[in-house]
């Protein structure tokens, strides 16, 4: 009798509040990696998830890139799979319904090649049921300004940032680019946007050469980086963000195990978002959060939100 | 129940230089009534445990008994030669049954496997044992792998490699067309269903003898894939309904929906 | 005797020039993998290489960062050494004189944390016998604007090049940051400060936290990412870089085979350097030159040159 | 004639559940006069083809014998469990033998082992037969690897383990101060030379020790290192004239010498 309530006073709680949103622990799904939940839903229960961020939208349907879309590099992948999608109407008509069976905050990832059309997507998503936070993806390139990518321009970022702002009320999650000189300064834009969060980093852009036939294999020519590849640049990107700003960031890039997902919290990040993982093991996300879990139990610290920048340096 | 599961090597056996012949034990619970692999249908297999190679490779079902798995490869790259380093006892990851799978055919039906392609047609040869004529090329002779065995579950084989080594000497596609040609003299309406596996080329030439036949033809389609369970969208053919996902909506279509780049 | 001439002829030409030097063959040693030479020379038979770009040297000697310095992450590695080195006077003095013995070009890569240190290191460097060409390591923090690193910002960067530029007649290289928006501009910025070449990628800034800890492994808390995790975003940047600039450029970043070292070359690099992987494999230069030249003969061509940069996208 | 060279495994027994000894046929030709490896040398090996783990690591020499080398190995993360899964016939990649070697001692020596450290003093405590005092701690008893054999070598042997599972309970330094009181009352200047390889907190505990019994101390480091060879500066370790390399100046120090941070 005297053990019970000892022992549940001793499970160390999990959850965490981002951008008004609580969440049952830090852990999500990294956008484009998780489809719309349905592909790995046979493999866990998705309600143990601390949130799903879906697959990016637009506006109207994309069909995306020619094959190859992806190749494999040392300890990564590249993909272009052209952000192909079924559009935001789609969405809501198909693949909400799914989703809000689940006890979770859903959040939807939308793009844009021109400011319209990000706000365009947003509105539509903000008045949709079952649609918890929005997260903005800016590394698109803009059609109007020479196909800049909006999230490496400080100034095109702010327009849009602002513009979507504007025109929504769920939280908004702006995911920044890694392919900048220095992340803390866009982070600090889309804070003084109003963004609620920051989630960060977007893939990295590499190209990968077939030497016999002299052509980049992907067809789009590059890809994005992403895997453990990446993760100690992610985890630089975030304790640089950590201190650049104070609204609260979801840390990705290469999280495989509960130790990397670590890394992040610790380096600042107030939620994780597990991507390439999941297509190496479809029950990462379940074995990250339950790896968290026995870290802190074995470490007796009661709420995660303790080791959460806890980075000493 | 789950697709999910580690499974121990039983045997991986070298059948030549290039060649290899896995067989796995998946366990009892995880090849229940749900998992029972069809023809055509494929596996996830990852031989690894560090980050490199990274990705799980797509491989089709080759047989399966009881609780065990049979996998024939061909060594390639990164990830074929880690699964050739496999020993009995060593431990996989395996996602699978994935994909969907041939239509079962409903009376004779031609089989045209190019190389390994013969990996994903051989179930197909047994569950529709001695109706199937096999069309089975390869590089040369050594590459010809299963051939008796796959011979024995047909009702005519017909062989080509390109070096001549073994039947006829060119492609496979040749032999179709001239077998196609002998039968059409001879029976006005001749059809039946072509189901086939092997290389682009192999699969685009299909493609116009399908057309012009005007026999059905099934092809199974290899993709450079990074989740094989549709969400990564990273292995998509183009169909004339648009982008499908080889591991999702294929890996066999029908041959006619395809859009050849 | 009709096959010798024959088979001598098709012998592919490996031999390409950069900045006014004639190499040998394209394979250089990346800068603070290969100490001055010495450490590998049991190894092989350093005149097979194209160059030995040697360990930066600073006006001064350094002591570099406290330990750990480095760290494994995958396929990768980070290191903060913090340029370490025996200053530009005792290199000179004793490492140059081995050096001299063998017939190949070194260059010489320098560093300082304020132009003075930079023109002074170049000057001294200029009038060394033995010394055929400088590359400038322009990944380091400036002392006298705020700690900027000098290869981040065009300005600081344009300031730095022109100054050394003046002040010496050797081929100069610039070693561009890969920690940088468009690698492009900066590539254009050395061009225009009348670099002779531009080799990149220097290491991208990474971090990797000890989760038990709560601290990061290196003592430094950041250092540079190097090894084949990074090469698709180097090849990537060679890309950029070839169709931004006219000068010569020397690729780098995670080049471990043969293979790799094709990747950078059809992207646009005239010569490539190799780093990490010397600590993995201690002939891997001499193994890279060998694997090359096969693929050359195999594909029938006969000049290298006709590679460079021959990709078709 | 060179240092680095591929061998082929011929054993990689388990001792106990984190303990393995490997045994590696380095060829003739690799084991000539230049490269026989001295007491307190190591080498840097990779088990792996792929890039993950990346980095060869460092072990010392455990034995040598003829063409084959061993090494006593812990296994702790990545690339030790790569090191576990190697078996008979497997080839690995070796640089060595690297970096200086403990001073001969010229009498009687003390030699001081914290755990996995006794692998680099076997060897010392092996070509000077039975002149060794060896001091010899662990976390428990399992974990006191090669204790008889170290110990057959010896002198005599003290040990003490954490939970006090053989020998004395408590660190080891403990044992070898008592050791030195001992001695001291009953010879006015007694003097030995220590030999030590274990965990930073022991060596540091040691140098205090060393610093006041006046006894001079080499010691074995250790530090992450990736090239192994002197090139990357990576492994240094602060000494009383700077930085220098545990790799090439090192492994083995003067303890005096050392800068503990
Ligand atoms: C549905 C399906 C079923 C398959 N069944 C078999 C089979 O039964 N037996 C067999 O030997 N092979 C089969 N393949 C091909 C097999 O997946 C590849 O040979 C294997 O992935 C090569 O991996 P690698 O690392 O050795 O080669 P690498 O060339 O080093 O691989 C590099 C990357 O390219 C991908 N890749 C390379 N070739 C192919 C390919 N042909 N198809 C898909 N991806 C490729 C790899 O997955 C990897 O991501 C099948 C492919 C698919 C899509
Ligand atoms: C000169 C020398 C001799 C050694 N001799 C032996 C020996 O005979 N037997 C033995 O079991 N161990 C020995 N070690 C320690 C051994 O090198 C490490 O245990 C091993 O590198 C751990 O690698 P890992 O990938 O399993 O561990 P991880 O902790 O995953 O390694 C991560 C990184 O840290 C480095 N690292 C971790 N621990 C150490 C360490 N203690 N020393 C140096 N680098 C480390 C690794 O090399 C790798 O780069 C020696 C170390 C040195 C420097
Ligand atoms: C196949 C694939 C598709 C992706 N699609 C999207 C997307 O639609 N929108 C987006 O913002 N990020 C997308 N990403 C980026 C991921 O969400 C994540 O930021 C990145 O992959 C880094 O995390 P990881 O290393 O854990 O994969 C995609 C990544 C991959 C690998
Ligand atoms: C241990 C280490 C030390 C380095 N020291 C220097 C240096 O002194 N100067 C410099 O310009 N680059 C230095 N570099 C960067 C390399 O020259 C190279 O640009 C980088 O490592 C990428 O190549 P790689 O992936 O082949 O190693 C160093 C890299 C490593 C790993
Ligand atoms: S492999 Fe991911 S969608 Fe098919
Ligand atoms: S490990 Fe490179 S200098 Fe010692």
């Amino acid at each position: 009798m005297g053990i019970t309530p000892n022992s549940e006073l001793q499970t160390p709680n999990l959850s965490v509040d981002i951008a008004g949103l609580r969440l049952k622990n830090p852990v999500m799904t990294a956008s484009g990696t998780f489809g719309y939940g349905e592909e790995y839903s046979e493999f866990m229960d998705l309600n143990r998830l601390g949130a799903i961020i879906a697959k990016g939208l637009s506006a109207t349907p994309r069909q995306g890139n020619p094959t190859p879309r992806i190749v494999e590099t040392p300890a990564g992948m590249l993909n272009a799979i052209g952000l192909q999608n079924i559009g935001v109407k789609v969405f809501i008509k198909e693949k909400l319904p799914f989703l809000r069976k689940f006890d979770i905050p859903v959040i939807a990832n939308f793009f844009g090649d021109s400011i319209d059309e990000y706000v365009q997507a947003a509105v539509e998503l903000s008045g949709a049921d079952g649609v918890h936070a929005l997260e903005m993806n800016i590394s698109c390139p803009n059609k109007h300004a020479g196909w800049i990518v909006f999230g490496t321009d400080p100034k095109i970022m702010e327009q849009v940032v602002t513009a979507v702002r504007k025109e929504t009320k769920l939280p908004l999650i702006v995911k920044l680019s890694p392919n900048v000189t220095d992340i803390g300064i866009m982070a600090r834009v889309a804070e003084n946007c109003g963004a609620d969060a920051v989630s960060l980093i977007n893939t990295i852009t590499g190209m990968v050469v077939d030497v016999k036939r002299r052509r980049p294999v992907l067809a789009n020519n590059t890809g994005g980086l992403s895997g453990p590849a990446v993760r100690p640049i992610a985890v630089r990107m975030v304790w640089e963000v950590f201190k650049a700003v104070k609204i609260p960031i979801i840390g990705m890039g290469g999280i495989t195990t509960a130790g990397d997902a670590l890394e992040f919290l610790i380096a600042g990040a107030r939620a994780v978002a597990v991507g390439t993982a999941n297509f190496i093991n479809p029950t990462a996300t379940i074995d990250i959060i339950d790896g968290i879990e026995r870290f802190l139990a074995d470490e007796g610290i009661l709420d995660i939100n303790e080791i959460i920048g806890s980075l000493r340096t | 129940m789950t697709r999910y599961f580690k499974a121990t090597v039983l045997e991986n056996t070298a059948l030549n230089k290039h060649f290899r012949l896995l067989t796995i034990d998946a366990g009892r619970s995880t090849l229940n009534a749900q998992c029972i692999p069809a023809p055509g249908q494929f596996y996830m297999l990852h031989s690894n445990s560090t980050y490199d190679p990274l990705l799980k490779r797509p491989f089709s079902i080759f047989k399966h008994e009881d609780n065990s798995l049979k996998f024939l490869y061909r060594i390639r790259g990164k990830g074929t030669i880690c699964l050739s380093n496999l020993r009995d006892g060593d431990i996989i990851e395996v996602i699978g049954p994935l994909g969907n799978s041939y239509p079962e055919p409903e009376g004779d039906f031609i089989a045209i496997a190019g190389g390994v392609g013969i990996a994903s047609l051989l179930p197909l040869l047994d569950i529709c044992k001695n109706t199937g004529y096999l069309f089975y090329g390869a590089r040369s002779k050594d590459e010809l792998v299963m051939l008796s065995e796959a011979g024995a579950l047909s009702k005519e084989v017909f062989v080509a490699t390109d070096d001549g080594s073994e039947g006829r000497k060119g492609v496979i596609t040749e032999l179709l067309k001239s077998f196609l040609n002998n039968l059409k003299s001879e029976i006005s309406n001749f059809k039946l269903p072509i189901y086939a596996c092997g290389p682009k080329p192999m699969l685009k030439e299909l493609s116009e003898i399908a057309h012009a036949s005007g026999m059905k033809c099934y092809v199974s389609l290899e993709e450079h894939m990074a989740c094989g369970v549709g969400a990564c969208l990273g292995c998509v053919v183009k169909t004339v309904s648009g982008y499908r996902r080889v591991c999702k909506e294929g890996p066999v279509f029908d041959i006619k929906d395809i859009v050849w780049e």
